[in-house]
């Protein structure tokens, strides 16, 4: 193979082969984020003309954000085209590598990244009703914001440990800065140093663990850590050397901390009050929802990448050439209509066959390197869940005394993030025992992982709004507010009350389908014979703080409408009937409204879930 | 014409719809606003009434097909439609003979506490929409037999219900509201555990089910693929119970010791192996045809804990106990009773009697048709812990009620006492070997807990209403500053008696016929037991008489605003003139009630009897064998058929480990 | 003879390693921030010599040129911006020496146990002697791998090291995002805020404008009127999602209007139904709004029509029916705000 | 002092080098370079009150860490190595660190501004 061969095969897994683009390249995968990176030079270069001064970036952020969830296609990758019967065909794309192995695109990372855009649209809109950030920094603001959603994208699409150092750092380092948005102010400027400071602490020490993994199994791309692992457990765990465990588990916690810091799990939580308490609501959102979704994807990436044998797929271009090669007499007109790119309606029988005969004949070799990994499974598992049972039950105590709403909601941020990591371990847990089960556990995260963003967005909104309206960010000057604006403090109700958990309040539909899946878990690890008995403690852990977490939101609830309203409130200047108000509606409905009709959302999770395990 | 789907979920949403209705209301017509909730409520009324009570040839034919059908066993009015396909969840509504006079009571109680509401003056609006929520979530879980819908309506009434009592009550309202959310909220945490371990557990595709799939009421297509996958299993599970019956043969004869130890325990190694293998062939049968297949369905899910093996004893002992607590709370029963005073204390008097009249029903409900058709193992095993926490509750809230000051107080802890009785009635699993398996003093228990619960609804909402007229006039409820009321409101007091004679227990009113079916039944099961029982009764009479005579007897009225004490009102009289005529009519003619209830439950406790004779008693080898297949232990040396002969009671079931 | 025996590459190395780990140290043990800033240079520079021991002369020139040349002179910057005499020597209290003292050495421990413990790692190469210096020069290999060109994988030896070429061509590119967004950002920060601030959270609270309005009895009866018949058409959508109107069998409808409607329904996306419900609903709120005296509810009204016929015209009902539905919902809409004019005062000039 | 593995000693590749002063350089070596680093770091960044110092203690752990990749994909220290991914790694590290670096000390400047000291211990207005 000559130099030239190799940059061929390069430009065929960007761009795919012969025609442009084709559906199945890199580029065309990468395309969401690549419309980010536009929508931030766009902004910059706007800047340059003393037009430019008079544009509103918003409308810039705002096209731009849309415009990546509609290349992400959601609607396409999850949607009707992953029904079971278009699934099983076997020459359904459901997993590919993307930039020669340096990032992995499924319908995983299309669910993960709709959810982003998504979170970006509705941030931005939110952003513009709130006054945060005024005419004079929102270019910067929402170049900053855009560029973390950039590297947010790529914590849920890392396949290679450099990728998952650098997507930290892309989604952490601009979000310093967001933390400080407002610099004039002490407080604000003080979170944005601690952030910073734990922050690059973390990451450093991210690096390190990544290091010691990358040296001691020669690899960093994470399948082929996989593979090696595999290999070196092959002859169960005694046969591998005491010194290489050690060094395996040393370089596994030292990248636990990274992720923990992101996911702000205890004990390495300590950063989020008080950043939170220090940055404005809008950051607090952002920082809440998309950095907490994309270190749980980022998470599931690195526990399922290096615990499971991924699934066979094909490389970008791979399908597209083999179409071509074995149905010359395809017209060119089909591949107008590919624009889908997981299924191709013409995909010759003859390619679907020789596909099928390689997956079987991968297929045996495949399981015993899966039987091995089962040490490492159990030991990320319980990693796993004995952070979810310390982070859940701790935020939820410690935010039992808190009287800032922003500070409370930190709390509440870390108890959820507890919440969130209990499927990720009871999904390790089942992986290789009931791999069916380890999707669900998945989808269960993926519905949570949804149903908390418009919980989360919602609740950071109010706060914003009653901050403009009366500029406290105390609970207790929310005393008797139902007099003043009861369609907002029902709104704010509705969404503490979804925190909880309680039916028919959507964020009930989360906890029920990690409960599900805890139970799920319990059962099948329990049926094989394995120790389960952590995931049904998780469960119980999980129910009891359920329990809790009423006290402190409750108190919220309470003050706002039982408790009766201060004689010497400040005028209050706030409709409920406005923008504000319509916002808040709109992003209260799917809180109140989607218990009713969640089959969608379950079917677009399940469809999320089916390709990460093999 | 209506059709069940539209009738049933008329009932459940109506109230719903009114309240959003309500919510477009200007909030200064206060009078409008309570009028329109009264409406609906009144709606609600007639559409169970008109379209399920009144017999077609009265009614003009709108409810052809519709009336709730006495002789009929199974659920009636049956609506199932898929919801949430990918977890298997249905909108599945039915109504048979334990939630059909649930239902009833329930539309009847929010009538009147809703005419009972007129007292309250602040945040009409506000209060009229929550009320009418409360209605849709509870009698949404009456009707609902899907587990997961069930528990939706569960919790949904706990939101409205905490404003209820946060808002509008009393001086202590926001710690009685907060400790009532949060013990019920602890109670169905637990519950939401059971429900997932059964669905989880669950599999309507088991061949042992096929033959009882007529009673599920599945969807037909869920139906159809369940008989299907069954099918294609068959040849499998033929293998699975060769393997078991060879391994109960290598077991007998290891007893038997018709080899050397070590060649059978050899025989039964490889026999063991034999059967995991089995087993394992036959899930992978399962798998490749798509299933397990999952459900909640509340009836798939009674099949299976009766008939199959699915959910194993340590499963079923499990969600027993977690169910229990959860609705024990409901209840309540002591231990976890102690929301109930206080709840009922600070809520205003029609949050009380909806409270006391419906709320604490659904405990009960959830026990008969939950905890024992599902966990039939965990029932039987359980059932002197059931049996003795419903005494306990007697005994404790009688105590607790003759030392009540307060005179709300003293009524709610006769509530703890009242409902003792149901938890008793639903304990009584006299189905053993001892009575012959007979079922008879078992159905007598659950459907005098039935009529209890009924009855209670009637007696303590009356009572609760009754309370409120007298401290809405002089705003305080020491038992000790009141007296002579007999002479200042007469009619008023004519009605109090009543009601309260009938709380007590007098024969000839409601409170009798629930009370003598349970202590009977319980005489069966243990003497020791209806004594206590029936001891209670006279301590009933003790803190009830005495609060009569200190209220409402003696010669003059000893405490403060004696001049607001105006006799009761046109509205009053109407509302409390109802509860008393109701009290009267079913305490003469029970059988009104129990015409409902009676085929239904006949038929389940007939099933568990069944259950009980199969299972639990008769074959201890076959139990051992399924056990073993299970990873059970085997039990203490299975019951001696002869001990339960020879009239010795059985021994206290060993608690699962880790139950508490 | 003796000089013959010393390996010079391990005598560098020790050189350089007691170097850095004793700058590293002395960083650590200073006070004084602007000497911190000069330890750490020379600890770094030191570590670069290592990178040139190992091999990575490219990595090695890299660290001499962008972080002693270009990292530390910023962080010297830093030093000399915040630099007040009080600030320059901050001591650290004993008990933080203390704790960092047993949890570093711990900590280290763990590291130097376990940087020993791989046996693969505790051996020198045995034939390090026959690698040319050509292999040594991996320049050109960076170079390539950075457009994605892996040349050095291809005689890897390990095969299954191919699937996972691992190109470096997307860091190399997305880096530069980053550093883009990184310095926006980081010149936000430094930047000190214009005068005049307007921002939301520091203006003060203005006070609530009256709220005695008067609405006419025309104006509430449109509002009023509008809620139930968009309401009234919420529900008949959604009802014909659950019950379509079936064009064939017994329950074919016989009024032809029906029929038509019928047809149409059955010829529209299934979307189309749910999605103008929708729309109807939000009618009903923008005249909730409108209610409320908040001017944008009209232009909600406006424009909700726009998007129905927008939706109906790209579907396959036409054209012609997406006209027809937009003027029959801009009617009453255009009589609303004739209405809202009207009057004096006009409920137009009392909104918001 | 090291000797080679048994396997080497059969194949009559007897102790090369093994009695150089000082002995060869392996990976090990290098991994304590880094872990010191990394330690002292870590310290750095635990103990410093200076948040130009919290600062220097991370560049401090970054070159540890950067030290390791350089070590397990150099050629010269092993035979079955990282290969050149371990240079490419430092190499984006060092370029990541700088721009953490920029920002670090765009908000320590900041700080500065606003509390006219960069004690991280006077920050305090937030509980901590």
């Amino acid at each position: 193979m000559n130099l030239h061969d190799l940059v061929s095969q390069l430009i065929i897994d960007s761009t795919g082969s012969a025609s442009l683009i084709t559906p199945d390249s890199s580029l065309r995968a990468f395309l969401p984020e690549l419309v980010i990176c536009a929508t931030v030079l766009a902004m910059l270069f706007v800047r340059l003309f003393r037009v430019g001064r008079y544009v509103d970036m918003f409308w810039i952020a705002l096209a731009g954000s849309i415009a990546a969830l509609y290349f992400a296609a959601p609607w396409d990758h999850l949607g009707a085209v992953l029904t079971a019967d278009q699934a099983a065909h076997p020459a359904a794309v459901t997993r590919m590598e993307i930039f020669t192995g340096m990032l992995v695109y499924d319908t995983f990372s299309v669910y993960v990244r709709s959810a982003l855009f998504l979170f970006a649209i509705l941030f931005v809109i939110f952003t513009r009703l709130s006054g945060i950030p005024d005419h004079e920094d929102s270019p910067d603001i929402y170049t900053l914001v855009l560029g973390a959603t950039l590297g947010m994208c790529l914590m849920v699409t890392a396949n290679h440990l450099l990728m998952v150092f650098m997507a930290v750092e892309m989604a952490s380092v601009p979000s310093y800065v967001l933390a400080g948005i407002l610099k004039g102010r002490r407080q604000a400027s003080e979170a944005a140093l601690k952030y910073s400071v734990y922050g690059a602490g973390a990451a450093g020490v991210m690096l390190y663990g990544i290091s010691l993994v990358a040296g001691i199994l020669n690899t960093a791309h994470i399948p082929t850590i996989a593979l090696t692992l595999a290999e070196k457990f092959s002859g169960g765990l005694s046969a591998v050397p005491s010194g290489e465990l050690m060094v395996l588990a040393l370089g596994a916690l030292l990248i636990s901390v990274g992720l923990a810091f992101k996911l702000s799990a205890v004990p390495f939580h300590f950063w989020c009050p008080d950043v939170f308490e220090g940055a404005t609501a809008e950051v607090n959102a952002f920082l809440s929802v998309a950095s907490k979704a994309a270190a749980l994807a980022l998470l599931v990436r690195v526990a399922l990448g290096m615990g499971v044998i991924a699934p066979t797929g094909f490389a970008p271009g791979e399908r597209w050439a083999k179409t071509h090669q074995n149905a010359p007499a395809t017209t060119p007109t089909s591949t107008d209509k590919t624009t889908d790119l997981f299924y191709i309606a013409q995909e010759p029988v003859t390619a679907a066959g020789a596909a099928a005969a390689a997956d079987s004949t991968a297929e045996p070799a495949k399981l015993p390197a899966m039987q091995s990994l089962a040490p490492v499974r159990s030991f990320t598992a319980k990693l796993i869940a004995f952070f979810a049972i310390i982070t859940c039950t701790f935020g939820n105590l410690a935010a039992y005394g808190q009287t800032n709403i922003k500070r409370l909601l930190a709390y509440s941020t870390i108890a959820h993030a507890g919440y969130m990591m209990m499927p990720v371990a009871a999904v390790v847990a089942m992986a290789g025992i009931d791999n069916a089960g380890a999707a669900r556990g998945i989808a269960g995260l993926a519905i949570y992982i949804a149903v908390y963003l418009f919980m989360n967005l919602g609740a950071f909104a109010v706060v914003a709004f009653l901050r403009n309206a009366m500029r406290s960010e105390e609970i207790a000057d929310y005393a008797g507010l139902v007099r003043r604006c009861p369609l907002t403090v029902v709104c704010f109700s509705l969404i503490l009350f979804g925190l909880i958990g309680l039916p028919p309040l959507s964020g009930f539909i989360g906890k029920f389908a990690i409960f599900a899946s805890l139970v799920d878990g319990w059962r099948a690890v329990e049926a094989a014979g394995q120790p389960g008995f952590y995931l049904l403690l998780l469960l119980i852990v999980g129910g009891i703080n359920t329990a809790i977490s009423l006290f402190y939101y409750l108190r919220v609830v309470k003050v706002m409408t039982i408790d009766d309203e201060p004689a010497d409130r400040p005028p209050l200047v706030y409709s409920d009937v406005s923008l504000a108000g319509a916002y808040l509606w709109l992003i209260t409905l799917p809180t109140a409204g989607l218990i009713v009709a969640w089959d969608w959302l379950s079917e677009m999770a399940d469809a999320a879930a089916r390709n990460l395990i093999g | 014409m209506l059709t069940p789907d539209v009738l049933l979920t008329l009932i459940v949403f109506l109230p719903a719809i009114g309240a959003l209705a309500v919510a477009f209301m200007p909030s200064d017509s206060k009078d409008w606003i309570r009028v329109v909730t009264l409406g609906v409520t009144i709606a609600v009324m007639a559409l169970v009434i008109g379209g399920l009570m009144v017999p077609e040839n009265l009614s003009g034919g709108w409810n052809k097909g519709l009336v709730f059908d006495t002789a009929q066993a199974d659920v009636q009015n049956v609506v199932n439609l898929p919801w949430i396909p990918s977890f298997e969840i249905d909108y599945f509504l039915a109504l048979d003979g334990i939630s059909f006079p649930l239902v009833v009571l329930t539309a009847f109680v929010c009538l009147l506490a809703m005419a009972a509401s007129w007292t309250i003056t602040k945040h009409v609006k506000a209060y009229c929409i929550l009320f009418l929520l409360l209605e849709t979530g509870m009698i949404g879980v009456f009707v609902s037999l899907d587990f997961f819908l069930f528990y939706v309506f569960w919790e949904v009434m706990l939101l409205p219900m905490y404003f209820l009592i946060g808002v509008w009550g009393g001086p202590r309202k926001e710690y009685a509201a907060i400790k009532f959310f949060l013990y019920t909220l602890l109670g169905s945490v637990l519950m939401l555990i059971a429900i997932l371990m059964l669905y989880f557990y669950s599999d309507v595709s088991d061949p042992d089910l096929v033959a009882h799939l007529d009673k599920c009421s599945l969807r037909p297509e869920v139906r159809a693929r369940a008989e299907k996958l069954a099918a294609d299993r068959l040849p499998a599970r033929d293998v699975v119970v060769a393997a078991r019956a060879k391994l109960a043969a290598a077991r007998e004869d290891a007893k038997a010791g018709t080899k050397s130890a070590a060649e059978s325990a050899k025989e039964i190694e490889a026999a063991e192996k034999a059967l995991q293998t089995a087993i394992a062939d036959e899930a992978a049968v399962t798998v490749k045809g798509g299933g397990p297949l999952h459900t909640f369905n509340i009836l798939a899910l009674q099949q299976i804990g009766q008939n199959t093996l699915q959910f194993s004893q340590t499963i079923q002992w499990w969600c027993f106990v977690l169910l229990f607590i959860g609705f024990a709370i409901k209840v309540p029963t002591i231990p976890v009773h102690t929301w109930l005073p206080d709840a009922h204390v600070e809520a205003p008097t029609p949050i009380s009697m909806i409270l006391a009249g419906v709320l604490l029903k659904m405990g009960g409900y959830g026990i008969i048709r939950i905890c024992y058709p599902i966990c039939p193992h965990g029932g039987y095993d359980l059932m002197w812990w059931v049996c003795g926490i419903g005494v306990a509750s007697m005994i404790y809230g009688a105590f607790a009620a003759l030392a009540q000051k307060d005179f709300k107080r003293m009524v709610a802890y006769s509530s703890v006492s009242h409902m003792g009785y149901v938890v008793l009635g639903l304990g009584v699993w006299s189905a053993r070997a001892e009575t012959g398996f007979n079922s008879y003093f078992w159905d007598m228990g659950v459907k005098g807990a039935m009529f209890q619960m009924i009855a209670h609804g009637i007696s303590s909402a009356g009572m609760f209403f009754l309370v409120g007229v007298v401290y809405d006039r002089v705003h305080h409820r020491n038992l000790d500053e009141f007296g002579g009321l007999f002479g200042k409101m007469p009619y008023y007091t004519a009605l109090a008696m009543g009601i309260f004679f009938a709380a007590l227990g007098l024969p000839g009113l409601c409170g009798f016929p629930g009370e003598f079916f349970v202590v009977m039944s319980v005489w069966k099961f243990s003497p020791l037991l209806a004594i206590l029982s029936a001891a209670v009764v006279v301590l009933t009479a003790g803190y009830i008489l005495w609060a009569v005579q200190r209220v409402y007897l003696g010669a003059e009225y000893k405490g403060p605003h004696e001049d607001h004490l105006t006799p009761s009102n046109f509205r009053e009289n109407t509302i409390g003139t109802v509860f008393l005529f109701f009290a009267i009519l079913f305490g003469v003619f029970p059988h009104l009630v129990l015409q409902y209830m009676d085929k239904t439950i006949d038929k389940q406790t007939k099933l568990l009897a069944n259950w009980t004779a199969a299972v639990k008693e008769a074959q201890p080898t076959g139990r051992a064998v399924g056990n073993a297949l299970r990873g059970v232990p085997p039990p203490v040396a299975a019951e001696p058929v002869g001990n339960a002969l020879r009239g010795v009671p059985e021994p206290v079931a060993v608690e699962p480990p880790g139950a508490e | 003879m003796l000089l013959a025996a010393i390996d010079w590459h391990a005598l560098l190395f020790l050189l350089f390693a007691l170097v850095a780990c004793g700058f590293g140290a002395a960083v650590l043990l200073t006070s004084n921030v602007v000497r911190m800033a000069f330890y750490l240079t020379l600890c770094l520079g030191a570590t670069s010599g290592l990178f040139f021991l190992a091999g990575a002369q490219f990595v090695g020139a890299m660290q001499l040129m962008i972080y002693v040349g270009g990292t530390l002179v910023l962080l010297i910057f830093g030093v000399m911006l915040t630099a007040q005499a009080r600030f320059i020597s901050m001591k650290t209290g004993a008990g933080e020496w203390i704790l960092g003292a047993i949890v570093g050495s711990s900590l280290l421990l763990l590291l130097v146990r376990a940087g020993f413990s791989v046996e693969s790692w505790r051996l020198p190469r045995l034939d390090r002697d026959k690698i040319t210096l050509a292999e040594g020069q991996t320049s050109t290999a960076i170079g390539l791998a950075l457009t994605s060109v892996r040349v050095d994988k291809l005689s890897a030896p390990n095969e299954k090291l191919k699937p996972g070429m691992s190109g470096y061509l997307l860091p190399f590119v997305i880096v530069s995002m980053h550093l883009l967004v990184v310095l926006i950002g980081a010149g936000y920060m430094a930047r000190t805020k214009r005068l005049g601030v307007n921002r939301a959270t520091d203006r003060p609270v203005a006070q609530a404008p009256p709220r005695d309005r008067d609405r006419s009895f025309f104006v509430s009866a449109g509002l009023a009127s509008g809620m139930i018949v968009n309401l009234l058409l919420a529900v008949g959508c959604c009802w014909l999602v659950a019950k379509p109107l079936a064009i064939t069998g017994n329950a074919a409808p016989t009024n032809q209007f029906l029929l038509q409607l019928a047809k149409a329904i059955d010829a529209a996306p299934s979307w189309l139904l749910p999605t103008l419900g929708l729309l109807f609903l939000a009618n009903v709120l923008l005249l909730v709004v409108v209610w409320y005296w908040q001017k944008w509810g009209v232009v909600g009204l406006v424009i909700v029509p726009l998007v129905m016929a927008f939706l109906i015209a790209s579907t396959s009902l036409g054209q012609a029916a997406a006209v027809t539905i937009a003027l029959i919902a801009l009617a009453p809409v255009v009589l609303l705000i004739l209405l809202l004019c009207s009057g004096r005062p006009t409920a137009w000039s009392q909104m918001e | 002092m090291l000797r080679p593995p048994d396997g080497l000693v059969a194949d009559g590749i007897t102790a090369i080098d093994m009695d150089s002063f000082p002995p060869p350089i392996t990976v090990s070596h290098y991994l304590v370079v880094g872990a010191v680093l990394f330690v002292l770091g870590a310290v750095c960044m635990a103990t410093k009150r200076n948040a130009l110092g919290v600062l220097m203690g991370i560049e401090l752990v970054l070159n540890g860490a950067n030290l390791n990749f350089v070590a397990f994909g150099s050629r010269f220290l092993r035979q079955d190595t990282l290969g050149l991914d371990g240079e490419l790694m430092a190499l984006f590290v060092i370029v990541l660190a700088a721009a953490e670096a920029a920002v670090a000390l765009a908000i320590a400047l900041n700080f500065y501004n606003n509390h006219t000291t960069i004690d991280v211990d006077h920050a305090d207005d937030l509980k901590g």
